[in-house]
């Protein structure tokens, strides 16, 4: 039952903070709200017994993604002019057309949904060792090595990648 | 008890609003925060869905996904900066250099 | 027979020392080179011939292969090139009318700053137009084909800063590129329905096909055949193609490349034979293609442009023959067509020349005492080309008609034979306007050097004799030679020349062809311009009066095309045929146009075009099952 | 635990051009000079001896590596030599189009490990890995001129939209996750076939919104849209290196999953796909006339030849995905040819890559010319140059799966393109005594290049069954699985 009011309190906090993300004008509210719908993220991980990530989401995500995030709003925004409003013209109906497309697609995933039948479905009784740090661990090292070492590429692309971008014009 | 299916058109829902919000943000770091709401969207379905098959390859999907966003993340970010620094307008509307 | 390969090699190589090192071995060197080339493709082209000749005629087939290309299932493609009498008539007259006309332009193109880049290409064409004819399947076929058309393109377009040249290059590649799709598609059926592509395969597996398959088969080539041998309607890019210099024209544009169609006909005949709507659509085509050029003629001023209707007219003779299935009697026009057409456009190069540039007709006048050489032998082209008896063009003209009424094409033959009026009427209306009479331009005209002159002379030569290789009632050496080709599949049995000839339709079309010299002369012959009638009809009037009704005829006959038909046919080539050839083109960059507004480089509406793609597979897959 | 075998067979490409990109790295780190070509070279010769390792994996028995999460089969080794060669050619295109460098050359190397992954994995995790190991190097690249507007604005779009159809991607991995519970391309097809707790509608939603990510990838159209100004944009040793690469990897993937995991789902998959190929192929066609620059309308060209490409995965067969195969190597050669000249002739700010530019060209350049008159005819696929066969294959297999209108599409398409392909070539041979913008004489690197290219577009034009009849063995190891 506790469950249930939790889950209502993050789910509401999560698409609140998502209209905040789509909606408000200064990036750094934006940024914040995102981090609010992440917070919320992290709290339905833990719901659904994904404890590791639930500290992940709110560490890496909330925590260091975002600060990067704000860092450069900061940063980029400082003296910025407001935009220009003569695009608005040539872009007319883009966030009317966007939306209409945007619930479109969401009919079609809810249909899929409902077609499955999986909208009132309980989810099964949680067995032996699912969503421990240990058996993710495992799963990590054994069965899934493969891409997690392919992060480790990622994370040296994203380090050289700054190097490169950030280096002063010669 | 929650029903999966819940998580499910929750995320879905997270999922539609980062996409519309890409499309009609035009300042690049609101449009970015935005994919970032729709990668996400996707981590609470891939959540839900090991829930439901009580199956680690979902919780590994996410914590890459999560991985893979911070690197993705640095390099947008470098990215935006070095072509909005020298810009009086911080407006992807005004990168049309290029048509046709 | 596997040297024969040799003769193509001869001008790629020539085409590529032109190309590449042109520039740095000189003019004359380069001319030496790919004349030259030309001239040992003649010589290897003789000996192939040569050999031929010692075998039996049912032997004289060759199918070398070089080369095994693509193996894709049951489906073989190779290179191999297929020599038998057919490709040897072939190789003949390109090598040979080939030589002449890269001879003639060592003279013609003497003073042009592209002089290297002018041989390079003509050795480029040969290449092609020898592939074109000798490719043992189908698939290299369009590689000369194409081949052929690029050249053809690249030399109409030869002088580019004349934007008329640009403009006519345009239009004969997108007509040609029209009939390539027609022959690619034609291919594309073949794959599909007989899996084999070389001739002996598919030739050998017709009766496989249904009727409706060989039809569409046979028309998908004549729509390649036709655009490339300008029949009507697709036969507009070639009075333009006259933008290009003389020798081109000679070459491309009268001799080889044009009478590729009436190859292609020929080489396909059991697919032709066993698709017998589309046969009679070609001779119908054809026939009409004859006169309809034949009328244009006589209203031209333009020496060039009256010699260029005139070969889309003979394109179309040697169309109504193969198309009723007289293959021989085709390529037996095809060839002293070669011969008088070449001399006739040469002739007019060497006019032009001597009249520094002027093509008007109107302008010239009186040439016969200040061009000798070229007055006669265009003389004898003339009346070649008009059929004027014991020339070979009669010959080959009346082998045709004479087929047409043998085989019941009553109609054909009475369009066949009142265009050879209208042929003798504008050949010698050119004849007379321009060599008889007074000299009307300025300037003081001279004849060409030997070097363009006796390329004049040897084709008069063949323009005079040619014809007696198929004797009427006599003999058909021609005929027989290329028998043993028409002979090896179903549907080809030739009636050779010899055999039985219609001596009373003979000595008709021979009256109505010196008639027709007669009211060119009665009209032109005093060298006064009256290419405008009105100004001279009174007088005209006068003469006829009390003439016999023949002359009457020819009167209306000369005055209705001048003043309403010819004229009428020519606009309407120039604006219904060149609208719609240019529209179809403008069309598709319209189309390419109209879609500049999708990518108007706003990243934001590229990321609604993902998101509304996504959207509609996931709809499809989701909703639609 | 029980740790995976990892058997390095398996991904010894990855682990060679993975230990080239830490040498060149390290080796950077102790030279004066930071702009040395050495590095490039370095780079190149690492990525000839993963290229010399193909032949060897080739050989022996398919390799299974980390549990099985990587296949080195004969599709994947075939489509991985034509990533190789893409690689080979950006690094030594690269050497004065871009300022060389162990950054420019560690980005490449990964950019193609991450194909080499897509083309190879079977597991969909390791799928998405490889896709962002892809793109994220591929988004830097773009914006390596940060000093040309418009390379930053290319990274820029490629970044942001890159990202959004990485999610729709993803999204579409999480349904196909959450209709069948298994992340192996296997296990997906094992649970479609055996009906065991699968969702259909949620197997059609994922399969879905993973073909659009693809599509988005492969250039498909609706979702081609960033290509042309993407390519434009980006330094143009770049642009030839995603231009090939990128295709491939997601050629490889989508075939992959289309016929490993969802053959049971072809009725569904089959006509959508049609229908994109059709509007790509006329799109990309239609679209190119109207270019005038050379980068563009190779852009264009190159959306209309994905458009052929889908035509061999739709064609559902083995034939089908060999000729999709033999094209991908076919156009590595032309496709990457004709971008080696165009660097070759651009210049600083690229103004040689402007159709004018070319005018004259062949009096000034003759052999790049004609090198670039062979790559031309040889994408408007004219006999005998690879092209041709290429597209040959790719019709014969329509054909054979009754997709007779996809083969006329591609005839009809193929027709249009003639006239933007020959026109650069008419360009060519025109006289001008005109002053075009001509950069300096090419590098003898690029040199290389453009002759190697132009090997490969004659000897496989001439002799296509060096490879035919191996591609179509190769292609069976997506059926006999």
């Amino acid at each position: 039952m506790l469950s249930t009011v939790v889950f209502w309190i993050a789910a509401v906090l999560a698409v609140a903070g998502a209209i905040g993300v789509v909606t408000l004008r200064n990036p750094v509210h934006t940024a914040l709200s995102l981090v609010l719908t992440m917070l919320s993220l992290g709290v339905l991980f833990l719901l659904l017994h994904a404890e590791f990530l639930a500290v992940v989401e709110v560490l890496v995500y909330a925590g260091a993604v975002m600060v990067l995030f704000l860092f450069v709003v900061t940063l980029l925004m400082a003296g910025v002019k407001p935009p220009r409003e003569e695009h608005h013209l040539r872009l007319a109906y883009q966030t009317l057309i966007a939306g209409l497309f945007g619930l479109i697609l969401f009919v079609l995933v809810l249909h899929s949904l409902v077609g499955a039948g999986w909208v009132g479905t309980l989810a099964g009784p949680q067995g032996g060792s699912f969503g421990t740090i240990a058996s993710f661990g495992t799963a990590l090292f054994t069965r899934y090595l493969l891409p997690f070492e392919l992060t480790a590429v990622v994370l040296l692309v994203a380090v050289i990648g700054v190097v490169v971008l950030g280096r002063e014009q010669e | 008890m929650v029903p999966i299916g819940y998580y499910l058109v929750l995320s879905a829902v997270l999922f539609v609003i980062g996409g519309v919000g890409v499309l009609s943000r035009r300042n690049p770091l609101q449009m970015f925060m935005a994919v970032e709401l729709m990668w996400n969207a996707v981590n609470l379905s891939f959540v839900a869905f090991a829930r439901q098959y009580l199956d680690m390859a979902g919780h590994i999907f996410v914590f890459l996904v999560i991985t893979v966003a911070a690197a993705e993340v640095a390099i947008g970010l470098a990215i935006i900066v070095m072509v909005f620094r020298k810009r009086e307008h911080v407006d992807v509307d005004d990168l049309s250099l290029m048509k046709g | 027979m596997q040297d024969a390969i040799v003769i193509l090699l001869l001008p790629a190589l020539g085409s590529l020392i032109a190309a590449i090192f042109g520039k740095s071995i000189g003019r004359k060197a380069t001319a030496y080179v790919t004349v030259g080339a030309m001239g040992a493709a003649f010589l290897w082209t003789l000996s192939v011939f040569w050999r031929l000749l010692q075998l039996p005629p049912a032997q004289r087939s060759f199918d070398p292969v070089y080369w095994q290309w693509i193996h894709a299932g049951a489906l073989k493609l190779q290179f191999g090139l297929l020599i038998d009498p057919l490709s040897t008539t072939f190789f003949l007259i390109v090598t040979f009318v080939g030589f002449l006309i890269h001879l003639y332009s060592v003279g013609y193109m003497h003073d042009d700053d592209n002089f290297q880049r002018f041989f390079s290409y003509l050795n480029l064409f040969a290449l092609a137009m020898l592939l074109l004819v000798s490719a043992d399947n189908f698939v290299f076929l369009l590689v000369g084909w194409g081949g052929v058309g690029l050249a053809s393109y690249l030399l109409i377009g030869f002088w580019h800063t004349r934007p008329s040249a640009v403009q006519a290059a345009r239009k004969a590649l997108v007509l040609n590129v029209a009939g390539d799709v027609g022959i690619m598609l034609a291919i594309f059926i073949l794959v599909t329905t007989l899996g084999r592509l070389n001739y002996a395969g598919v030739f050998s597996h017709v009766s496989s096909l249904s009727a409706f398959q060989v039809e569409l088969i046979a028309f998908l080539l004549y729509l390649g055949a036709a655009a490339k041998s300008a029949q009507f309607p697709l036969h507009v890019w070639l009075p333009d193609a006259m933008e290009g210099p003389t020798p081109v024209s000679a070459l491309i544009h009268a001799a080889t490349m044009v009478t590729a169609g009436v190859y292609l006909v020929a080489r396909a005949y059991p697919i032709f034979h066993a698709a017998p709507v589309a046969a009679e659509w070609i001779a119908g085509i054809g026939a009409f293609t004859a006169l309809f050029a034949a009328t244009i003629a006589i209203t031209q001023n333009d020496i060039k442009r009256v010699i260029a209707y005139s070969t889309v007219s003979q394109l179309g003779y040697m169309f109504l023959a193969v198309g009723i299935g007289a293959y021989a009697a085709g390529i037996f026009h095809l060839t002293m067509h070669a011969f008088f057409k070449a001399l006739l456009f040469l002739a007019a190069g060497s006019v032009i020349h001597a009249v520094s540039g002027e093509q008007d007709m109107r302008k010239m006048g009186g040439l016969k005492k200040l061009l000798p050489i070229t007055y006669w032998t265009m003389l004898i082209g003339a009346a070649s080309n008009a059929g004027v008896p014991l020339f070979a063009g009669f010959f080959s003209k009346d082998e045709i008609l004479g087929q047409a009424l043998a085989s019941g094409h009553f109609w054909l033959w009475l369009v066949g034979v009142v265009t050879a009026f209208f042929t003798a009427l504008y050949i010698f209306r050119l004849i007379f306007l321009t060599f008889h009479g007074k000299y009307r331009g300025d300037g003081h005209p001279h004849e060409s050097p030997k070097v363009m002159t006796i390329p004049l002379i040897v084709l008069a030569v063949g323009a005079l004799f040619g014809g007696y290789l198929n004797v009427p009632g006599a003999w058909s050496v021609f005929d027989d030679w290329l028998a043993p080709v028409f002979a090896r599949y179903p549907g080809g049995t030739i009636a050779a020349a010899s055999a039985a000839p219609n001596w009373g339709a003979m000595a008709l079309t021979a009256v109505l062809v010196l008639v027709g010299i007669y009211v060119a002369w009665l009209f032109f012959g005093r060298g006064e311009v009256r290419t405008e009638l009105p100004e001279g009809v009174r007088g005209v009037h006068k003469v006829l009066y009390n003439k016999y009704y023949i002359d009457e005829i020819g009167h209306a006959a000369l005055v209705w095309t001048t003043d309403h038909l010819g004229i009428a046919l020519d606009l309407f080539d120039r604006i219904v045929m060149d609208g719609i050839v240019m529209g179809i083109a403008a069309l598709v960059k319209a189309w390419g146009e109209a879609l500049a507004p999708l990518q108007d480089g706003f990243l934001r509406r590229y990321g609604l075009a993902v998101l509304i793609g996504g959207v509609a597979i996931v709809a499809y897959l989701t909703l639609v099952q | 635990m029980n740790f995976p075998v990892i058997n390095p067979l398996g991904i010894l490409p990855e682990i060679v051009l993975l230990v080239t990109s830490v040498l060149v790295l390290l080796i950077a780190l102790f030279m004066r000079e930071r702009h040395s070509p050495a590095l490039n070279y370095l780079g190149a010769i690492g990525v000839l001896v993963a290229l010399g390792t193909l032949p060897i994996l080739w050989q022996g028995p398919v390799q299974a590596s980390f549990g099985g999460a990587i296949v080195a089969d004969h599709f994947s080794i075939a489509m991985d030599a034509a990533i190789l060669i893409s690689a080979f050619a950006g690094l030594l295109l690269g050497l004065r189009e871009v300022e060389p460098g162990s950054d420019y050359v560690a980005l490449v190397l990964w950019a193609a490990i991450g194909m080499i992954v897509m083309t190879s994995a079977v597991e969909l995790l390791s799928i998405f890995l490889g896709l962002e190991v892809l793109s994220l190097p591929l988004y830097i690249l773009s914006g390596f001129r940060r000093h040309r507007e418009k390379s930053g604005e290319a990274a820029m779009k490629y970044l942001l939209i890159g990202a959004f159809s990485s999610g729709i991607f993803l999204y579409g991995l999480a349904f196909l996750y959450g209709a069948t519970g298994s992340v192996t391309l296997q296990g997906i097809q094992t649970a479609l076939l055996q009906n065991v707790g699968t969702q259909p509608l949620y197997l059609e939603l994922g399969a879905g919104l993973v073909m659009a990510g693809l599509a988005f990838k492969l250039a498909l159209v609706p979702f081609q849209n960033w290509v042309p100004d993407v390519y434009e944009g980006a330094p143009t040793p770049v642009t030839a290196f995603m231009s090939v690469g990128t295709k491939a990897a997601a050629f490889g993937v989508l075939a992959r999953l289309l016929t490993v995991a969802l053959p049971a789902a072809l009725v569904h998959w089959q006509p959508v796909l049609s229908f994109i190929a059709v509007l790509t192929l006329l799109y990309g066609n239609l679209a190119a006339l109207r270019q005038t620059n050379m980068k563009r309308m190779l852009a264009y060209s190159g959306i209309a030849q994905a458009g052929y490409l889908v035509v061999a995965i739709v064609a559902n067969s083995q034939t089908g995905i060999g000729s999709g195969m033999f094209y991908i190597v076919a156009y590595a050669f032309m496709n990457l040819g004709a971008f080696a000249v165009v660097g070759a002739l651009s210049g600083e700010n690229e103004e040689g890559a402007e159709l004018p530019a070319y005018r004259g060209l062949f009096y000034r350049r003759p052999w790049l010319a004609s090198a670039m008159t062979l790559f031309l005819l040889s994408l408007a696929s004219i006999p005998p140059l690879v092209g041709f066969p290429g597209k040959f294959y790719i019709l014969r297999a329509a054909v054979a799966s009754g997709g007779l209108l996809l083969a006329i599409a591609i005839l009809v398409g193929t027709m249009i393109s003639l006239y933007y392909y020959l026109r650069p070539i008419a360009y060519m041979f025109q006289h001008a005594e005109a002053e075009a913008p001509v950069a300096e004489k090419a590098h003898w690197a690029q040199q290389f290049a453009v002759g190697a290219m132009l090997v490969g577009t004659l000897v496989l034009g001439l002799l296509p069954s060096l490879v035919t009849t191996v591609l179509q063995h190769a292609a069976h190891a997506m059926y006999g699985l």
